[in-house]
């Protein structure tokens, strides 16, 4: 069936509230207005106002008061407007939710999922386009999904909802629109796991979220050229699998790392890293890093815009890469 | 003192008058903003208008005097112009142009002019608020006589950041004043839906904080109170004004308000304080209709100029990408493609 | 249904001795972890008495019942030992041992126990607090009869996520109880020196909650005003106590409270809930010298052995480090040697 | 003159105090208190109470109202007690500080030193034990110091206060007792640059704060054996001199990096995604990281102290790399 993202996203959520009643959505929003990207949109009909709960303006009160709910029987989802708002939860994320099985010696759990959407695209400017999810990444605790395809967002989602552990999902502003096939019954590849989006010989890039299509439509300008890239979607960075990525860069000796965070600290750095770890003797060419420029997002469009990587900058890189 | 528009005559006359002109001038500009996002010339479609919301603006804005600072939410051209904002360049921000008051990289959420003590524009709820607790420190050390006032909407009050902020006000006795301006929604959710009382003037007085709330409908008695509150809080003891009216329009340009039904949209945009203040002009301060119809048709012309100007304003350079991040004089983050390029061991 | 320790009478005056035991019984462990760091047998220094504090503790654990939960300050020993708490595993937790409670890796301040509705203390001031208000959403719509109580100190009267906290529970109702333990200080800062006024009662109420105050000397006083506000919390009125007191030592073990004379220290010590409950039952209740002081014996002799618990028990295994990071069925963190000697192809 | 680092640090807010008025200390405990570690001890009588602010525990409170402090006049020091509370400021200080010079266009800077200890070695648990760089690293417009010696403590500080950006400042609180030479006139390399501790021809080893101090035991250790191993203490973080690392691991053709944030996503990775890029063609041996476990820090001592990488498992890993 094709659908969109968003209407993927929706569909997960009102299955998953469908088959455990303890699911229970909380955040600015998510009820009647439907989402600020219409994501919950029916779902507080559907399932009334003790599951899906208007929240007031207050982060860090709704992601504490998951936390709770989480300890006591609930699954919440809590959600954030913007993934740029998490620095004002970010001591219930990561001092609460992502601490307290291990700090109670494995007494209990957080089962609950944090989604918050991220990315550039709508001239939102410095505080309303960021790509947090270093952040997560270097916490220990969090799982951390970053779906980028419509499958990907039923299915992630889904898998997210039926862990015990705390998982931040962060979902892509601009793929909400985004129309794709998706089959509720058959997931691409388990929770955890990478996928291989197109085989190559030349090149691997690896991406996830919208880089993936920027990688995807990159590969396809490169192939053009005679130049076979691989495009690895890694769909969750906590687990991170980096056989699959290793893999591939073992077979084609060049990498390129694609994200839409910050270059410096970002998670690139930490994908760079394990692959030269890694695949060291394979490695034909220094493992190359595309990711948004260290600057905080702009709001006119041009700036903003050339502030995260593209295709054509994905493309030339590694057309250089091949070619050097 | 003031940086608002010049007065139009003395006693209060001559203030209704000037308030009057100033929420003509916010309104006008937020009907050519609107337009400026259907031409698609503005960036992005974040653009929150106080239409509506002109009373607190204006009634706030004249009683601040030079040199008295602020912060606004990301609903804040009407308080910005109300302390003297230049509109073409405020249009130019909001289309992301270099002309802008930012250069065109904060836009509407984020305008700010230090030479007019506009600390800033902020896109987080709450956001703004602790630097006028900051500001106030400052005052307070090097002597000057100044206010900071913090602007932001009923949403802000259930966020943690207000209270820790009303707190060191008071305990300070901070030349302070927070200003929230109750439009009745954040968003899609009315206020009975945000807090189980919206009687905040005790939140605030339970801080410690002198406390008014005010009919924002009624431009001259927001004057009233914010120069009350403004005096005291010269004086050491800060201040909270909760000034309510009612949001004309949808949240941004995206929202057709579906949350709201006709009725109450019509019962709400009956309260307004333009057209009330011109019914006072008119009757009580027996200002001439031909007087009032000038003030509309100059703010008219003023801001079909700001918009001119700023479709016309050319778009930054893309090398000020790099420029802002730190001060002119330090290293500033070095850009991907050099990183690739020293990599690839092409430089 | 209650959870704490067993009644030795009926009526007022079994309640009486029932809250004087607890309360010995918390002071006593609190003199043996004091010991136990003596000792050099603690983990770290960073250990938080309540002493002074247990009128608090015992007066509103004993006025919840079995199924409540509840959130504690770092300086909760007091509240847990009131609810139910094993002396031997939270002494064994204090020193880091495999056998306390989180098996050494939490530590006095993270100390927790589902079986008991402890959901957690929390080092972060304030930190524990919402996850009261996700409790009484889960108890709702449960529908579980149960209440669940955020205790923490003055200081958390400064932290944002308070007030967001309390509003949520006025707004959706929630069987929730917000109790301040005031013991006049956050660390070496006076009250008076972090809030204008500490009528916090004041501002529990402009946010929607039913408030009290009360002081803590008077543990019969305490249960009573805890009582009541538990009784409407379950009933969908939110409350807030304020219980004063005085910490009798310094803020962790290495504070010797330089910063308070010591006129008003030994005035402090002065308001002691225990001497005065041993007073009252001596007195009021005609509760004979001999039991008092049979209860007394017990609670040294009960510490005793949970301080040698402790310090013979065993620490935890080197791989506990990898556990409980995620639930056991789930992958776990890889650890640093192994991707090292992986890198180096040794694996 | 030897002194200690929590004595440098009091000298660098002293001198700096007194040579610019509009210096002004604002956090918990830093007034009469003396500040929870002893660092501005003595400075509330000497500078009085307007430049020495006691404040409510309102960590969000305290760096924003730092932030609007810096924006009209004064110049504030503000101080976590523990780096751990970050988390509750973190929209002050990613969302405001950071990007309010960027969003204004230049139009003004925010020149504050957000000052706050890290580290483990007190059993305080996962909460007051982390080390945090990592989320600052990756922010824009944030500099980041980070001294391991005493006589970087001083003059970094210094520094610090005399720049027209925001300086998150992070000490070790293992390092406050800490004795060294301190001379007041001469500092060790300007802000921004690496240094080089100590010498060496076979191995690189990359560190900050009190990890310095780790690897050049284990530096000593290795010279046992013949090992030579080159020691760079980065001192900033923002400014990162790679260019030191660079031109160290050209040489010695290996790198280790150790740090005591959490191994993923940790500073650690930026820096070896940066070393690959730059020394791709003289690495002899995949670059090295040695950083804190993937686990919220446990209180128990050896529990504690094996989470973080020590003296001996950074020689044991120097010895490994260049035996192979
Ligand atoms: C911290 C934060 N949370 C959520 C948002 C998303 N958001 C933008 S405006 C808004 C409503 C704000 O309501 P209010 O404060 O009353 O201001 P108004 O829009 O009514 O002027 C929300 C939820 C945000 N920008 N920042
Ligand atoms: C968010 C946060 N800020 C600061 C601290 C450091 N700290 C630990 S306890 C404490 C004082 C707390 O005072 P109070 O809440 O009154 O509790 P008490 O210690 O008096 O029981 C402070 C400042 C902390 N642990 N968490
Ligand atoms: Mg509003
Ligand atoms: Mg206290």
């Amino acid at each position: 069936m094709e659908t969109t993202y968003r209407e993927a996203l929706r569909q997960a959520l009102d299955d998953a509230m469908t088959a455990d009643s303890a699911i229970t959505l909380l955040g600015e929003e998510v009820g009647r207005y439907g989402g600020a990207y219409g994501v919950t949109k029916g779902l507080l009909e559907k399932f009334g106002k003790e599951r899906v709960i208007d929240a007031p303006i207050s982060e860090a009160g709704i992601v504490g008061a998951a936390v709770g709910a989480a300890m006591t029987g609930l699954r919440p989802v809590a959600e954030l407007m913007y993934v740029d708002f998490i620095g004002l939860a970010m001591d219930q994320v990561a001092n609460q939710a992502a601490k307290i099985r291990y700090m109670f010696g494995g007494q209990i759990g957080v089962p609950m999922v944090l989604r918050a959407p991220c990315g550039t695209g709508r001239s939102g400017g410095a505080q309303h386009s960021q790509s947090l999810e270093a952040w997560i990444l270097h916490m220990p605790g969090l799982r951390l999904a970053m779906p980028g395809t419509v499958s990907d967002a039923y299915h992630l989602l889904r898998a997210a909802l039926r862990l015990p552990d705390p998982v931040v999902f962060i979902e892509h502003k601009a793929l909400y629109v985004r129309k794709g096939e998706l089959d509720t019954q058959r997931m691409d590849a388990p929770w955890g796991r990478a996928i291989m989006r197109r085989g190559g010989r030349d090149a691997t890039i690896v991406a996830y979220s919208r880089m993936v299509h920027r990688a995807l439509e990159a590969a396809e300008a490169l192939a053009a050229d005679g130049i076979s890239a691989e495009v690895i979607d890694l769909r969750t960075l906590n687990p991170l699998d980096m056989e699959t990525v290793s893999a591939s860069v073992a077979r084609t000796g060049r990498a390129l790392v694609a994200s839409e965070g910050h270059l410096t600290g970002g998670a690139a750095a930490e994908i760079a890293a394990q692959i030269q770890e890694a695949c060291f003797d394979w490695l034909e060419e220094p493992i190359l890093r595309l990711a948004a420029e260290d600057v905080p997002v702009p709001v006119s469009p041009a700036l903003e815009a050339a502030s995260v990587p593209t295709a054509e900058s994905i493309a030339r890189t590694v057309r250089r890469m091949v070619h050097r | 003192m003031d940086q608002g528009p010049s007065r139009a005559g003395q006693g209060r006359s001559g203030l209704a008058l000037d308030l009057y002109r100033t929420m003509r001038r916010i309104r006008t500009f937020e009907e050519r903003v609107a337009e400026l996002f259907v031409r698609q010339q503005s960036a992005g479609s974040m653009l929150h208008l106080s239409i509506g919301e002109e009373g607190a603006a204006a009634g706030v804005g004249r009683a601040m005097v030079e040199g008295d600072s602020f912060t606004t939410h990301h609903r804040g051209h009407g308080v910005f112009l109300a302390r003297g904002g230049d509109p073409n360049r405020m249009m130019a921000e909001i289309a992301g142009k270099a002309a802008g008051y930012c250069g065109g990289k904060g836009g509407s959420m984020h305008i700010a002019d230090m030479a007019l003590g506009h600390l800033g524009a902020n896109a987080i709820v709450g956001g703004g608020i602790p630097a006028v607790v900051g500001a106030g420190l400052s005052y307070r050390r090097l002597r000057r006589p100044q206010v900071s006032v913090a602007f932001f909407g009923d949403g802000a009050m259930q966020q943690g950041i207000l209270y820790e902020s009303m707190n060191m006000a008071a305990l300070w006795r901070l030349p302070v004043l927070f200003v929230c301006i109750n439009n009745q929604y954040g968003m899609g959710t009315h206020i009975d839906r945000a807090s189980a009382s919206a009687a905040w003037d005790e939140r605030a007085r339970s801080f410690g904080l002198a406390a008014a709330m005010v009919d924002g409908e009624d431009t001259l008695a927001v004057y009233d109170a914010a120069s009350a509150l403004l005096a005291g809080a010269r004086d050491g003891i800060p201040g909270y004004l909760g000034v309510s009216c009612y949001r004309f329009h949808g949240h941004a340009r995206m929202d057709k308000s579906p949350y709201r039904d006709a009725a109450e949209e019509e019962a709400g945009r009956r309260r307004d304080p333009i057209a009330r203040m011109a019914n006072r002009l008119r009757g009580e301060f027996e200002v001439a209709g031909a007087e009032i119809e000038m003030v509309d048709a100059a703010a008219a012309a003023e801001m079909d100029t700001a918009m001119t100007f700023a479709i016309q304003a050319p778009l930054p350079e893309p090398a000020a990408m790099f420029t802002d991040v730190f001060a002119p004089d330090q290293p500033a983050p070095r850009p991907v493609a050099d990183r690739i390029a020293a990599a690839l061991g092409e430089s």
